[in-house]
Protein backbone atom coordinates (compact mmCIF):
# COMPACT_ATOMS: atom_id res chain seq x y z
CA UNK A 1 0.00 0.00 0.00
CA UNK A 2 1.34 3.03 -1.07
CA UNK A 3 -0.77 6.27 -0.35
CA UNK A 4 0.53 10.08 -0.90
CA UNK A 5 -1.27 13.68 -0.82
CA UNK A 6 1.42 16.19 -1.87
CA UNK A 7 0.83 19.56 -3.54
CA UNK A 8 3.85 18.56 -6.45
CA UNK A 9 2.65 17.32 -9.68
CA UNK A 10 3.42 14.11 -10.71
CA UNK A 11 3.78 11.74 -13.59
CA UNK A 12 1.34 9.48 -13.52
CA UNK A 13 3.14 7.17 -16.51
CA UNK A 14 6.18 7.24 -14.17
CA UNK A 15 3.88 6.20 -11.08
CA UNK A 16 2.41 3.19 -12.84
CA UNK A 17 5.29 1.80 -14.30
CA UNK A 18 6.97 2.00 -10.86
CA UNK A 19 3.85 0.66 -9.37
CA UNK A 20 3.89 -2.16 -11.82
CA UNK A 21 7.11 -2.75 -11.39
CA UNK A 22 7.26 -3.59 -7.57
CA UNK A 23 5.04 -6.36 -8.27
CA UNK A 24 5.84 -9.42 -7.66
CA UNK A 25 3.51 -11.83 -9.13
CA UNK A 26 0.38 -9.74 -10.78
CA UNK A 27 -1.19 -10.48 -13.96
CA UNK A 28 -3.76 -7.07 -13.83
CA UNK A 29 -2.67 -3.70 -13.08
CA UNK A 30 -5.62 -1.08 -13.24
CA UNK A 31 -5.18 2.76 -12.78
CA UNK A 32 -7.58 5.81 -12.81
CA UNK A 33 -6.50 8.99 -13.29
CA UNK A 34 -8.19 12.01 -12.62
CA UNK A 35 -7.84 15.54 -15.07
CA UNK A 36 -9.18 18.98 -14.37
CA UNK A 37 -11.56 19.27 -16.95
CA UNK A 38 -12.12 23.26 -18.53
CA UNK A 39 -15.83 23.32 -17.54
CA UNK A 40 -18.26 25.32 -19.55
CA UNK A 41 -16.97 28.97 -19.57
CA UNK A 42 -12.96 28.58 -19.13
CA UNK A 43 -11.89 27.51 -16.12
CA UNK A 44 -8.36 29.26 -15.32
CA UNK A 45 -7.81 27.51 -12.31
CA UNK A 46 -8.60 24.91 -9.60
CA UNK A 47 -7.84 24.82 -5.95
CA UNK A 48 -7.83 21.94 -4.04
CA UNK A 49 -8.02 22.08 -0.01
CA UNK A 50 -7.84 18.88 2.59
CA UNK A 51 -7.77 18.31 5.98
CA UNK A 52 -4.03 17.32 6.20
CA UNK A 53 -3.98 14.43 8.89
CA UNK A 54 -7.56 13.16 8.19
CA UNK A 55 -6.71 12.77 4.55
CA UNK A 56 -4.26 10.22 4.97
CA UNK A 57 -6.47 8.35 7.98
CA UNK A 58 -9.07 8.17 5.07
CA UNK A 59 -7.32 7.04 2.49
CA UNK A 60 -5.43 4.46 4.58
CA UNK A 61 -9.31 2.96 5.56
CA UNK A 62 -10.61 3.05 2.17
CA UNK A 63 -7.06 1.12 0.77
CA UNK A 64 -7.43 -1.29 3.43
CA UNK A 65 -10.91 -2.08 2.76
CA UNK A 66 -10.15 -2.65 -0.74
CA UNK A 67 -7.60 -4.90 0.46
CA UNK A 68 -9.87 -6.88 2.63
CA UNK A 69 -12.63 -6.82 0.11
CA UNK A 70 -10.46 -8.22 -2.97
CA UNK A 71 -7.56 -10.47 -3.60
CA UNK A 72 -5.23 -7.49 -4.27
CA UNK A 73 -1.54 -7.48 -4.42
CA UNK A 74 -1.09 -3.81 -3.86
CA UNK A 75 -3.07 -0.13 -4.13
CA UNK A 76 -1.23 2.83 -4.82
CA UNK A 77 -3.29 6.60 -4.20
CA UNK A 78 -1.94 9.96 -5.02
CA UNK A 79 -4.07 12.95 -4.65
CA UNK A 80 -3.07 16.44 -5.40
CA UNK A 81 -3.77 19.30 -3.32
CA UNK A 82 -3.27 23.02 -4.10
CA UNK A 83 -3.72 24.80 -6.94
CA UNK A 84 -4.19 23.37 -10.34
CA UNK A 85 -4.80 24.36 -14.01
CA UNK A 86 -6.96 22.27 -16.94
CA UNK A 87 -5.19 19.41 -17.99
CA UNK A 88 -3.61 19.03 -15.28
CA UNK A 89 -3.57 15.95 -13.22
CA UNK A 90 -5.45 15.71 -9.61
CA UNK A 91 -5.37 12.06 -8.47
CA UNK A 92 -4.83 8.35 -9.18
CA UNK A 93 -5.43 5.28 -7.82
CA UNK A 94 -3.56 1.56 -9.01
CA UNK A 95 -4.61 -1.67 -8.07
CA UNK A 96 -2.84 -4.67 -9.13
CA UNK A 97 -4.18 -8.31 -8.63
CA UNK A 98 -3.61 -11.95 -10.13
CA UNK A 99 -6.68 -11.66 -12.36
CA UNK A 100 -8.44 -8.84 -13.29
CA UNK A 101 -12.04 -8.52 -11.56
CA UNK A 102 -10.41 -8.18 -8.37
CA UNK A 103 -8.12 -4.86 -10.08
CA UNK A 104 -11.19 -3.37 -11.84
CA UNK A 105 -13.23 -4.25 -9.02
CA UNK A 106 -11.36 -2.70 -6.17
CA UNK A 107 -10.29 0.71 -8.46
CA UNK A 108 -13.99 1.26 -8.79
CA UNK A 109 -14.44 0.98 -5.53
CA UNK A 110 -11.61 2.94 -4.22
CA UNK A 111 -12.85 5.91 -6.55
CA UNK A 112 -16.00 5.47 -5.09
CA UNK A 113 -15.54 5.76 -1.45
CA UNK A 114 -12.42 8.62 -2.13
CA UNK A 115 -14.96 11.20 -3.84
CA UNK A 116 -17.46 10.84 -1.52
CA UNK A 117 -15.61 10.04 2.22
CA UNK A 118 -11.95 11.39 1.52
CA UNK A 119 -12.29 15.28 3.08
CA UNK A 120 -11.00 17.24 -0.60
CA UNK A 121 -13.35 20.33 -1.79
CA UNK A 122 -12.22 21.78 -5.09
CA UNK A 123 -12.89 25.10 -6.10
CA UNK A 124 -13.21 26.43 -9.49
CA UNK A 125 -12.25 29.55 -10.93
CA UNK A 126 -13.78 30.46 -14.45
CA UNK A 127 -13.69 33.95 -15.79
CA UNK A 128 -14.51 36.27 -12.87
CA UNK A 129 -16.61 33.75 -10.44
CA UNK A 130 -15.10 31.24 -7.69
CA UNK A 131 -17.36 28.66 -7.09
CA UNK A 132 -16.95 25.37 -4.74
CA UNK A 133 -17.52 22.55 -6.73
CA UNK A 134 -21.00 20.91 -5.27
CA UNK A 135 -21.00 17.53 -4.56
CA UNK A 136 -23.57 15.09 -6.48
CA UNK A 137 -25.98 12.76 -5.26
CA UNK A 138 -24.65 9.99 -7.73
CA UNK A 139 -21.92 9.99 -5.83
CA UNK A 140 -23.43 9.04 -2.69
CA UNK A 141 -25.48 6.88 -4.14
CA UNK A 142 -22.75 5.25 -5.70
CA UNK A 143 -21.29 3.92 -2.57
CA UNK A 144 -24.63 1.74 -2.28
CA UNK A 145 -23.61 -0.41 -4.99
CA UNK A 146 -20.65 -1.70 -2.80
CA UNK B 1 -10.37 22.71 25.38
CA UNK B 2 -11.27 21.53 22.00
CA UNK B 3 -9.57 22.49 18.50
CA UNK B 4 -12.45 22.94 15.97
CA UNK B 5 -11.83 23.17 12.41
CA UNK B 6 -13.81 24.94 9.56
CA UNK B 7 -12.96 23.89 5.74
CA UNK B 8 -13.99 24.82 2.18
CA UNK B 9 -17.06 27.26 2.09
CA UNK B 10 -17.66 26.93 5.84
CA UNK B 11 -13.90 28.22 6.97
CA UNK B 12 -14.91 31.12 4.46
CA UNK B 13 -18.49 31.69 6.03
CA UNK B 14 -17.19 31.88 9.49
CA UNK B 15 -14.20 33.25 8.51
CA UNK B 16 -11.44 31.72 10.01
CA UNK B 17 -9.90 27.93 9.61
CA UNK B 18 -9.19 27.01 13.43
CA UNK B 19 -9.88 27.93 16.52
CA UNK B 20 -9.92 26.32 20.07
CA UNK B 21 -12.80 26.56 22.51
CA UNK B 22 -13.90 25.89 26.09
CA UNK B 23 -16.95 23.66 25.86
CA UNK B 24 -19.44 22.06 27.86
CA UNK B 25 -21.17 20.41 25.10
CA UNK B 26 -21.94 16.52 25.05
CA UNK B 27 -22.01 16.39 21.26
CA UNK B 28 -21.06 17.66 17.97
CA UNK B 29 -24.80 19.16 17.41
CA UNK B 30 -24.56 20.93 21.28
CA UNK B 31 -21.62 22.49 20.12
CA UNK B 32 -23.13 23.31 16.72
CA UNK B 33 -26.27 25.25 18.63
CA UNK B 34 -23.47 26.72 21.41
CA UNK B 35 -21.40 28.32 17.98
CA UNK B 36 -24.72 29.46 16.37
CA UNK B 37 -25.73 31.03 19.31
CA UNK B 38 -22.67 33.13 19.62
CA UNK B 39 -22.54 35.10 16.20
CA UNK B 40 -24.68 35.43 13.42
CA UNK B 41 -21.51 34.11 10.95
CA UNK B 42 -22.14 30.42 13.01
CA UNK B 43 -25.67 30.59 12.51
CA UNK B 44 -25.40 31.38 8.70
CA UNK B 45 -22.71 28.90 8.01
CA UNK B 46 -24.87 26.09 10.26
CA UNK B 47 -28.27 26.88 8.88
CA UNK B 48 -28.50 23.64 6.95
CA UNK B 49 -26.70 20.74 8.67
CA UNK B 50 -27.75 18.56 6.00
CA UNK B 51 -25.09 20.28 3.83
CA UNK B 52 -22.76 19.89 5.98
CA UNK B 53 -20.65 17.05 7.31
CA UNK B 54 -18.69 16.97 10.98
CA UNK B 55 -15.47 14.65 11.86
CA UNK B 56 -14.26 14.02 15.27
CA UNK B 57 -10.89 13.47 16.01
CA UNK B 58 -10.68 13.26 12.42
CA UNK B 59 -13.38 10.48 11.65
CA UNK B 60 -16.49 11.39 9.64
CA UNK B 61 -19.65 11.29 12.18
CA UNK B 62 -23.16 12.09 12.30
CA UNK B 63 -23.80 15.28 14.35
CA UNK B 64 -25.38 13.52 17.34
CA UNK B 65 -22.07 11.80 18.31
CA UNK B 66 -20.15 12.29 21.78
CA UNK B 67 -17.32 15.02 21.62
CA UNK B 68 -16.61 13.80 25.18
CA UNK B 69 -12.73 13.69 25.36
CA UNK B 70 -12.66 14.54 22.20
CA UNK B 71 -8.99 16.64 20.83
CA UNK B 72 -10.79 17.43 17.23
CA UNK B 73 -14.15 18.32 15.69
CA UNK B 74 -14.42 19.63 12.13
CA UNK B 75 -17.30 20.85 9.92
CA UNK B 76 -17.30 21.30 6.43
CA UNK B 77 -19.58 20.49 2.89
CA UNK B 78 -19.43 17.30 1.51
CA UNK B 79 -16.62 16.18 -0.14
CA UNK B 80 -15.51 16.30 -3.71
CA UNK B 81 -12.17 14.95 -4.43
CA UNK B 82 -11.06 12.88 -6.97
CA UNK C 1 -9.32 5.31 -31.02
CA UNK C 2 -5.40 3.97 -31.52
CA UNK C 3 -5.23 0.03 -31.32
CA UNK C 4 -1.54 -1.55 -32.10
CA UNK C 5 -0.86 -5.37 -32.42
CA UNK C 6 2.99 -5.71 -31.98
CA UNK C 7 5.79 -7.39 -31.59
CA UNK C 8 8.00 -5.14 -30.04
CA UNK C 9 8.04 -4.29 -26.39
CA UNK C 10 6.36 -0.70 -25.24
CA UNK C 11 6.49 1.33 -22.19
CA UNK C 12 3.01 1.20 -20.36
CA UNK C 13 3.96 4.46 -18.67
CA UNK C 14 5.03 6.27 -21.83
CA UNK C 15 1.45 4.99 -23.78
CA UNK C 16 -0.54 6.17 -20.72
CA UNK C 17 1.09 9.68 -20.72
CA UNK C 18 1.07 9.73 -24.39
CA UNK C 19 -3.10 8.88 -24.55
CA UNK C 20 -4.05 11.53 -21.86
CA UNK C 21 -1.75 14.22 -23.34
CA UNK C 22 -4.46 13.72 -26.33
CA UNK C 23 -7.31 14.23 -24.61
CA UNK C 24 -8.42 17.59 -24.91
CA UNK C 25 -11.52 17.29 -22.43
CA UNK C 26 -11.28 13.88 -19.71
CA UNK C 27 -12.21 13.80 -16.82
CA UNK C 28 -10.92 10.13 -16.59
CA UNK C 29 -8.85 7.87 -17.79
CA UNK C 30 -8.80 3.97 -16.70
CA UNK C 31 -6.06 2.38 -18.07
CA UNK C 32 -5.56 -1.83 -17.50
CA UNK C 33 -2.02 -3.61 -17.88
CA UNK C 34 -1.73 -7.31 -18.54
CA UNK C 35 1.50 -8.75 -17.02
CA UNK C 36 2.96 -12.32 -17.95
CA UNK C 37 2.71 -14.01 -14.39
CA UNK C 38 5.28 -16.35 -13.40
CA UNK C 39 2.94 -19.74 -13.04
CA UNK C 40 3.64 -22.47 -10.27
CA UNK C 41 6.47 -24.11 -11.75
CA UNK C 42 8.15 -22.35 -13.01
CA UNK C 43 7.23 -20.09 -16.50
CA UNK C 44 10.21 -19.45 -18.35
CA UNK C 45 8.25 -18.07 -21.31
CA UNK C 46 5.41 -17.39 -22.88
CA UNK C 47 4.40 -17.14 -27.16
CA UNK C 48 1.59 -15.25 -28.36
CA UNK C 49 0.16 -16.44 -31.88
CA UNK C 50 -2.48 -14.17 -33.39
CA UNK C 51 -4.28 -14.05 -36.48
CA UNK C 52 -2.80 -10.96 -38.64
CA UNK C 53 -5.29 -8.94 -40.09
CA UNK C 54 -8.11 -10.72 -38.04
CA UNK C 55 -7.19 -9.49 -34.84
CA UNK C 56 -6.75 -6.14 -35.92
CA UNK C 57 -10.16 -6.08 -37.05
CA UNK C 58 -11.46 -7.79 -34.12
CA UNK C 59 -9.88 -5.32 -32.31
CA UNK C 60 -11.50 -2.41 -33.80
CA UNK C 61 -15.05 -3.72 -33.53
CA UNK C 62 -14.31 -4.32 -30.07
CA UNK C 63 -13.04 -0.71 -29.35
CA UNK C 64 -16.07 0.66 -31.91
CA UNK C 65 -18.73 -1.46 -29.54
CA UNK C 66 -16.92 0.10 -26.40
CA UNK C 67 -17.51 3.90 -28.24
CA UNK C 68 -21.43 3.37 -29.15
CA UNK C 69 -22.19 1.97 -26.11
CA UNK C 70 -20.94 4.60 -23.27
CA UNK C 71 -19.78 8.35 -23.67
CA UNK C 72 -16.04 7.73 -24.00
CA UNK C 73 -13.53 10.69 -25.81
CA UNK C 74 -10.96 8.11 -26.83
CA UNK C 75 -9.93 4.46 -26.90
CA UNK C 76 -6.54 2.71 -27.09
CA UNK C 77 -5.65 -0.80 -27.38
CA UNK C 78 -2.42 -2.60 -27.50
CA UNK C 79 -1.45 -6.18 -27.48
CA UNK C 80 1.85 -8.01 -28.10
CA UNK C 81 2.59 -11.16 -29.77
CA UNK C 82 5.63 -12.95 -30.15
CA UNK C 83 7.75 -14.28 -27.06
CA UNK C 84 7.02 -12.99 -23.86
CA UNK C 85 8.97 -14.01 -20.49
CA UNK C 86 7.94 -13.36 -16.59
CA UNK C 87 7.20 -9.58 -15.70
CA UNK C 88 6.64 -8.43 -19.46
CA UNK C 89 3.89 -6.55 -20.12
CA UNK C 90 1.48 -8.55 -22.66
CA UNK C 91 -0.78 -5.53 -23.67
CA UNK C 92 -2.50 -2.64 -22.04
CA UNK C 93 -6.17 -1.08 -23.05
CA UNK C 94 -6.86 2.74 -22.04
CA UNK C 95 -10.71 4.54 -21.97
CA UNK C 96 -10.70 7.99 -21.21
CA UNK C 97 -14.69 9.91 -20.67
CA UNK C 98 -15.87 13.08 -18.76
CA UNK C 99 -16.71 11.38 -15.74
CA UNK C 100 -15.18 7.94 -14.56
CA UNK C 101 -18.02 5.27 -14.66
CA UNK C 102 -17.65 5.34 -18.53
CA UNK C 103 -14.39 4.97 -18.90
CA UNK C 104 -14.33 2.35 -15.81
CA UNK C 105 -17.39 0.14 -17.33
CA UNK C 106 -15.74 0.69 -21.43
CA UNK C 107 -12.46 -0.46 -20.05
CA UNK C 108 -13.88 -3.73 -18.38
CA UNK C 109 -16.00 -4.40 -21.42
CA UNK C 110 -13.00 -4.07 -23.43
CA UNK C 111 -10.73 -6.57 -21.79
CA UNK C 112 -13.63 -9.08 -21.42
CA UNK C 113 -13.99 -9.09 -25.22
CA UNK C 114 -10.72 -8.92 -26.09
CA UNK C 115 -10.14 -11.60 -24.00
CA UNK C 116 -12.47 -14.09 -25.86
CA UNK C 117 -13.01 -12.65 -28.79
CA UNK C 118 -9.75 -11.23 -30.49
CA UNK C 119 -7.43 -14.15 -32.21
CA UNK C 120 -4.51 -14.50 -29.71
CA UNK C 121 -3.35 -17.62 -28.32
CA UNK C 122 -0.64 -18.19 -25.41
CA UNK C 123 1.76 -20.73 -25.05
CA UNK C 124 3.17 -21.15 -22.03
CA UNK C 125 6.94 -22.80 -21.68
CA UNK C 126 7.33 -24.37 -17.74
CA UNK C 127 10.33 -26.17 -17.53
CA UNK C 128 10.10 -29.01 -20.03
CA UNK C 129 6.44 -28.89 -20.85
CA UNK C 130 4.82 -26.35 -23.34
CA UNK C 131 1.14 -26.26 -23.09
CA UNK C 132 -1.33 -23.88 -24.61
CA UNK C 133 -2.97 -22.06 -22.09
CA UNK C 134 -6.60 -22.93 -21.91
CA UNK C 135 -9.78 -21.01 -22.02
CA UNK C 136 -11.35 -20.48 -18.93
CA UNK C 137 -15.55 -20.77 -19.26
CA UNK C 138 -15.59 -17.83 -16.85
CA UNK C 139 -13.69 -16.08 -19.50
CA UNK C 140 -17.01 -17.06 -21.81
CA UNK C 141 -19.59 -16.59 -18.87
CA UNK C 142 -17.94 -12.93 -18.36
CA UNK C 143 -19.23 -11.66 -21.76
CA UNK C 144 -22.98 -12.55 -20.76
CA UNK C 145 -22.56 -9.32 -18.37
CA UNK C 146 -22.48 -6.75 -21.04
CA UNK D 1 -10.08 -21.69 -54.51
CA UNK D 2 -9.97 -21.19 -50.79
CA UNK D 3 -7.53 -20.26 -48.31
CA UNK D 4 -7.45 -22.43 -44.94
CA UNK D 5 -5.62 -21.44 -42.11
CA UNK D 6 -5.01 -23.11 -38.90
CA UNK D 7 -3.95 -21.52 -35.64
CA UNK D 8 -2.45 -22.54 -32.03
CA UNK D 9 -2.72 -26.07 -31.00
CA UNK D 10 -4.78 -26.90 -34.50
CA UNK D 11 -2.18 -25.59 -36.61
CA UNK D 12 0.58 -27.81 -34.76
CA UNK D 13 -1.90 -31.26 -34.95
CA UNK D 14 -2.30 -30.84 -38.99
CA UNK D 15 1.15 -29.57 -39.27
CA UNK D 16 0.61 -26.12 -41.58
CA UNK D 17 -0.44 -22.91 -40.90
CA UNK D 18 -1.89 -22.24 -44.50
CA UNK D 19 -3.23 -24.45 -47.84
CA UNK D 20 -5.33 -23.36 -50.65
CA UNK D 21 -7.95 -25.79 -51.39
CA UNK D 22 -10.01 -26.58 -53.97
CA UNK D 23 -13.71 -27.40 -52.60
CA UNK D 24 -17.17 -27.88 -53.49
CA UNK D 25 -18.07 -27.70 -49.52
CA UNK D 26 -21.15 -24.85 -48.94
CA UNK D 27 -20.40 -24.29 -45.39
CA UNK D 28 -17.85 -24.56 -42.63
CA UNK D 29 -19.20 -27.94 -41.13
CA UNK D 30 -19.16 -29.84 -44.87
CA UNK D 31 -15.55 -28.41 -44.90
CA UNK D 32 -14.83 -30.10 -41.82
CA UNK D 33 -16.11 -33.51 -42.53
CA UNK D 34 -14.17 -32.94 -46.10
CA UNK D 35 -10.72 -32.25 -44.65
CA UNK D 36 -11.27 -35.23 -41.94
CA UNK D 37 -12.47 -37.64 -44.22
CA UNK D 38 -9.16 -36.65 -46.52
CA UNK D 39 -6.01 -37.89 -43.27
CA UNK D 40 -6.34 -39.02 -39.80
CA UNK D 41 -4.38 -35.43 -38.48
CA UNK D 42 -7.30 -33.91 -39.56
CA UNK D 43 -10.16 -35.87 -38.10
CA UNK D 44 -7.95 -35.69 -35.22
CA UNK D 45 -7.59 -32.18 -34.99
CA UNK D 46 -11.27 -32.06 -35.46
CA UNK D 47 -12.30 -34.45 -33.52
CA UNK D 48 -14.32 -32.15 -30.91
CA UNK D 49 -16.03 -29.01 -33.13
CA UNK D 50 -16.81 -27.56 -29.03
CA UNK D 51 -13.23 -27.31 -28.48
CA UNK D 52 -12.74 -25.41 -31.73
CA UNK D 53 -13.81 -21.55 -33.28
CA UNK D 54 -13.66 -20.68 -36.87
CA UNK D 55 -13.60 -17.48 -39.01
CA UNK D 56 -15.02 -16.91 -42.41
CA UNK D 57 -13.26 -13.97 -43.93
CA UNK D 58 -11.96 -12.80 -40.71
CA UNK D 59 -14.88 -12.77 -38.88
CA UNK D 60 -15.88 -14.75 -35.87
CA UNK D 61 -18.92 -17.47 -36.79
CA UNK D 62 -20.85 -20.46 -35.91
CA UNK D 63 -19.73 -23.79 -37.97
CA UNK D 64 -23.00 -23.78 -39.89
CA UNK D 65 -21.77 -20.75 -41.67
CA UNK D 66 -21.93 -20.67 -45.79
CA UNK D 67 -18.48 -20.23 -47.32
CA UNK D 68 -19.74 -19.26 -50.65
CA UNK D 69 -17.87 -16.76 -52.23
CA UNK D 70 -15.62 -16.92 -48.96
CA UNK D 71 -11.54 -15.88 -49.62
CA UNK D 72 -10.82 -17.27 -46.48
CA UNK D 73 -11.58 -19.78 -43.98
CA UNK D 74 -10.02 -20.25 -40.12
CA UNK D 75 -10.18 -23.01 -37.51
CA UNK D 76 -8.46 -22.39 -34.24
CA UNK D 77 -9.09 -23.10 -30.63
CA UNK D 78 -11.13 -20.73 -27.98
CA UNK D 79 -9.19 -17.54 -28.03
CA UNK D 80 -6.96 -16.80 -24.89
CA UNK D 81 -5.09 -13.06 -25.40
CA UNK D 82 -5.74 -10.37 -22.80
Amino acid sequence: MDIRVQDVAFDAGQMLNEFTARQDNAGAVVSFTGIVRDVAGGLSSMEIEHYPGMTERALEKIAQDAMARWNLADVLIIHRHGSLEPKDIIMMVATASKHRADAFAAADFLMDFLKSRAPFWKKERTGDSVDWVASKSEDEDALKRW
Amino acid sequence: MIDVLYFAWVRERIGLPKEQLETSAATVQDLVAELSAREDRYAAAFADLTALRCAVDQELVPFDTSIEGAREVAFFPPMTGG
